[in-house]
């Protein structure tokens, strides 16, 4: 089983992320699951979505303590959250950010989502682009079932820009990783 | 031939000889007729019309709980509609959905649910049998209790002279509500209330009906005088008959001279407490009411 | 042929309602209930649902309504939760006692004060009385069917009682997973069309529901529902059974559910979204060798006392997790019932996961360590802090 | 055997409930004086009063209580009471 936490903030669309991403992982013909941190924040506030994927069903109910990956949203975090608590050793960050050096001492995978987003969607909205860099760096779930759970999610033109921004965010992140 | 004959309340329940809420009843199904659902709220009414295995309606009806009626009705409307819509039942039949609850159950704890079941525009009309207190319970007061009256929580003693609040205006809120019609109306006219009943019901949307009955038992009267106090009651400007269709307002019966309030105080054991300088205190109440409402 | 997708329990739960093609909705909005109701309210405007959906202006009067329509004769739908459960209180009381076959979908959670609205079952436990059918839930699939299934229940001639189904809040109520949503028409077929024949306001068969139960009937018509609450343990066991038929999927006997009970001396018992977690665990520990069973109790009320007492007449070990308190009694409402009718046995009692605590793996474990090692029956609240 | 829900299912059963029984005074209606206003007829609580065969106003005593409305409600006195001696 693989456990990932989406970290974001209010009104960032981290819960939508985990689901999209937990979809896709159905349309990969594996088990998933996704749900939010069950608290009180409201816009703005740092927030947390996690999603499960398995080859089997999932029947934890627990939260998630040790992901295997942690995708951020908002480099800014990085000053209020620590991101890589209860991270495995041998798990990874991905990070929406413009610095290359970044070291929080686990294997940190960068990307400008923000770059993407703004290019693509024209507003700097990244979950989206989040989910297809995850994509393009654990290929835990291909990129044509990110772009159909984007298109579920979000209708019309809207759908189809996000699409566009996940597999720009997917194409980068293999250029840039292999 | 005055009134229709049919009986749809039918005698043998339990009422105080006398029991105007039982006259309520009997004047508002046969303005009605029998594609009628009742909701009834827990009181008097209730109480005395259904122990079972006994039943005085011969329409269908359903009590629930006290504060509630309102809230009850509009689920039987929606099923009216769909089970019209969705199942053919009913034909074409108009069905007339009537709640109806006494002052506590309308003015009071069930004021929630009647303002959110007008509020929501269902084709319904609402009846408030007002007899001024919690009778059913032994004359407690209600907000719909008049000044200076006395009740079992708002006795007569040396400091505090009856009830010191104000009658609650319930037509008025409910006017308020922008419902299609509002009226007030009193069981010593009996066509009156029935014609207000019978536009009431013609017309589509929530309906509020505020009928006043004197209470022998409550407000401590012989039985034989339920309808002369109603009468006083109208005619010393108590209690004005009015009428407010698409928000227009009609006084729907003008007494010719006003009686002195007087007349109806003495008659009731709920005022004899009442000194001559606080009848006149009342007297001037009435008179400003009546001012305003042009009586 | 039916359709998977990803959703979270409350529009599983709205799924459904729409699947039994309900006439009426009455609902007032509460977390973590309002996803079930908003997706209603979007079927509804969008046609997908032939529905009266009335804005109620609080639970009291949604569950009144839900009433008045039940008798009326319509299939009727309500969702809350907690506070709005506790408002609803006096009227699932009188809902049952008129016998109509309403369903509601509570989306446990705790109760104030402190104002918490994340999971516990306390809401729905302190209606254990109320004369409701009450169908705990392990999942989204499961809550779907169940409120199906609920239906199917309630209105059968035998049972005529509401029933609520109830799913974690939040933990089920908020939570993506694969859901399978049967066809439309089948689900009309298991179900068939709702006439009911003792309750109709119908002025052409004017009848008086709802009258002064004197002293002279008052205990009749509640053993009635006594005895209804009985022979609903036959029916729901049916229900179960057909629905696996119909739709291949199965909730233990419909009452319980065991789980590797088999060879274990050491069983866990709970309702609810925490049982997943303890399957979890159970499987864990059969690859290190070791054995222990969970018996889930699927329905609180009827009490499934038979199926219990069959199902662990083998254990010594019995833990039993209950996500509410019987605040002056210091057990939880099925770890008292639990020590009931299991008289010769070590029956221990965890009070877990109040007001939103999370129930963890090493909870679990801690669990079935202590049980194992304790003298007599003990509650130990887990998980609490210093 | 108590129905279910305690649902009545006869309406207006309470016919069998005579009413009647709990009078002090019982009102006499004289059909010679009657100028069938109707007063009476709808004014009843109870609906005792209704037409007979010949189309007179005549009071049921199995459910007339004596509240006496009736007779207060009277234009020409034509309805009087007596005491009920049984």
């Amino acid at each position: 089983m693989i456990e990932i936490r989406f970290h974001g903030r209010g009104g960032q669309g981290a819960v939508t992320a985990a689901q999209i991403l937990a979809k896709a992982a159905f349309y990969d013909g594996k088990f998933c699951q996704a749900f939010p941190f069950f608290g009180v924040e409201r816009r703005g506030a740092p927030v947390m979505a996690f999603t499960r994927i398995d080859d089997k069903k999932i029947t934890l109910r627990c939260q998630i303590y040790n992901p295997d990956y942690v995708v951020v949203q908002d480099s800014s975090l990085l000053e209020s959250v620590n991101v890589v608590d209860g991270l495995k050793k041998d798990g990874a960050v991905i990070i929406n950010t413009v610095k290359d050096d970044l070291n929080l001492g686990f294997k940190t995978y960068t990307i400008d989502a923000t770059g993407i987003a703004l290019d693509v969607l024209g507003v700097p909205i990244v979950n989206t682009a989040m989910v297809g860099a995850f994509a393009g760096v654990t290929k835990l779930v291909t990129i044509e079932s990110v772009k159909k759970a984007i298109l579920e999610t979000f209708k019309g033109k809207l759908g189809e820009k996000n699409a566009k921004a996940a597999e720009v965010a997917y194409n980068e992140m293999l250029k840039k990783y292999g | 031939m005055q009134f229709p004959r049919e009986e749809l309340f039918a005698p043998g329940h339990r009422g105080c000889a006398g029991c105007g809420a039982a006259i309520v009843a009997r004047l508002l199904l046969k303005a009605a007729g029998k594609d009628t659902i009742i909701s009834n709220a827990t009181g008097c009414l209730e109480v005395m019309t259904t122990p079972y295995p006994e039943t005085a309606w011969r329409v269908p009806w359903i009590h629930t709980a006290f504060e509630n009626a309102a809230a009850t009705a509009s689920g039987v409307e929606a099923a009216i509609k769909a089970l019209k819509r969705k199942r053919g039942k009913y034909k074409d039949k108009k069905i007339n959905v009537i709640a109806i609850g006494g002052d506590g159950g309308t003015a009071d704890i069930g004021f929630q649910s009647l303002s959110g079941a007008m509020e929501r525009g269902h084709d319904m009309l609402y009846i408030m049998y007002d007899n001024e207190a919690y009778m059913n319970t032994g004359i407690q007061r209600s907000s719909s209790t008049p000044f200076m009256a006395a009740t079992t929580t708002s006795p007569a003693g040396s400091k505090i002279r009856g009830e010191d609040r104000p009658k609650k205006d319930v037509a008025m809120i409910m006017a308020a509500h922008g419902i299609p019609y509002v009226a007030t109306a009193c069981i010593s006219y009996p066509e009156d209330f029935m014609r207000k009943v019978k536009k009431a019901l013609s017309i589509e949307g929530p309906k509020f009906i505020q009928v006043l009955q004197p209470c022998t038992t409550g407000w401590g009267y012989p039985p034989e005088k339920t309808i002369e106090i109603g009468r006083l009651a109208v005619e010393t400007g108590i209690f004005p008959l009015y009428e407010i269709e698409n928000g227009e307002f009609r006084i729907t019966y003008k007494p010719a001279k006003r009686k002195p309030v007087k007349e109806y105080l003495k008659m009731q054991k709920r005022y004899r407490h009442l000194t001559d300088e606080d009848i006149e205190r009342i007297q001037k109440y009435i008179d400003e009411k009546c001012k305003l409402l042009g009586l | 042929m039916c359709e998977v997708k990803v959703i979270t329990g409350t529009s599983a739960a709205a799924e459904a309602a729409k699947l039994a093609d309900v006439d009426v909705i009455a609902a007032y909005p509460i977390t973590p209930q309002t996803t079930c109701v908003e997706k209603l309210a979007e079927f509804v405007a969008n046609g997908e649902l032939d529905a009266e959906y009335i804005k109620v202006e609080s639970e009291h009067s949604a569950m009144s309504a839900c009433i008045g329509a039940a008798a009326t004769g319509a299939r009727t739908f309500t969702a809350t939760a907690s506070q709005g459960l506790a408002l609803m209180h006096e009227m699932l009381f009188i809902a049952s006692g008129m016998r109509l076959p309403i369903v509601m979908m509570v989306a446990n959670r705790a109760l104030s004060a402190p104002i918490n609205i994340w999971n516990d079952q306390q809401d729905s436990i302190a209606e254990r009385d109320s004369g409701w059918i009450q169908i705990y839930v392990e999942d989204n699939q499961e809550t779907l069917d169940s409120i199906i299934q609920a239906y199917k229940i309630a209105e059968n001639e035998d049972v005529l009682l509401p029933v609520m189904v109830c799913l974690d809040g939040f933990i089920l109520t908020h939570t993506v997973e694969p859901v399978t949503i049967p066809k439309a028409e089948r689900v009309r077929d298991f179900l068939g069309v709702y006439e009911p024949k003792h309750a109709y306001l119908d002025p052409d068969r004017p009848i008086t529901q709802g009258p002064v139960g004197v002293p002279d009937c008052y205990m009749e018509t509640r053993k009635q529902v006594e005895e209804a609450m009985e022979r609903a343990k036959k029916v729901i066991k049916e229900v179960n059974e057909e629905f696996s038929e119909r739709f291949k999927r199965k909730y233990g006997n419909g009452l319980v559910e065991a789980y590797n009970l088999d060879k274990a001396d050491t069983v866990l018992v709970a309702m609810g979204s925490v049982c997943g977690t303890i399957k979890y665990v159970i499987d864990e520990l059969k690859k290190e060798g070791k054995e222990v069973g969970l018996l889930r109790i699927r329905t609180f009320r009827p009490f499934p006392k038979e199926d219990i007492k069959e199902f662990l007449k083998d254990a010594n070990n019995i833990a039993v997790l209950d996500k509410n308190i019987s605040l002056g009694f210091n057990k939880g409402a099925l770890g008292i019932e639990m020590a009931s009718i299991l008289k010769n046995k070590k029956v221990c009692n965890y009070i877990v996961g109040l007001g939103g605590r999370d129930i963890t793996i090493d909870n679990i474990k801690s669990i079935i360590n202590h049980v194992e090692k304790a003298e007599d029956d003990e509650t130990v609240w887990v998980g609490l802090k210093e | 055997m108590v129905t279910i829900a305690a649902i009545i299912y006869e309406p207006g059963s309470s016919i069998k409930n005579k009413t009647g029984t709990w009078r002090t005074f019982r009102p006499i209606l004289d059909t010679n004086k009657c100028v069938k206003c109707e007063n009476c007829y709808i004014f009843c609580p109870e609906g005792a009063i209704q037409e007979d065969e010949n189309g007179n106003f005549k009071i049921d005593y199995d459910y007339c209580k004596g509240c006496l409305i009736c007779m207060n409600e009277c234009p020409v006195n034509a309805i009087t009471k007596v005491r009920e001696e049984k």
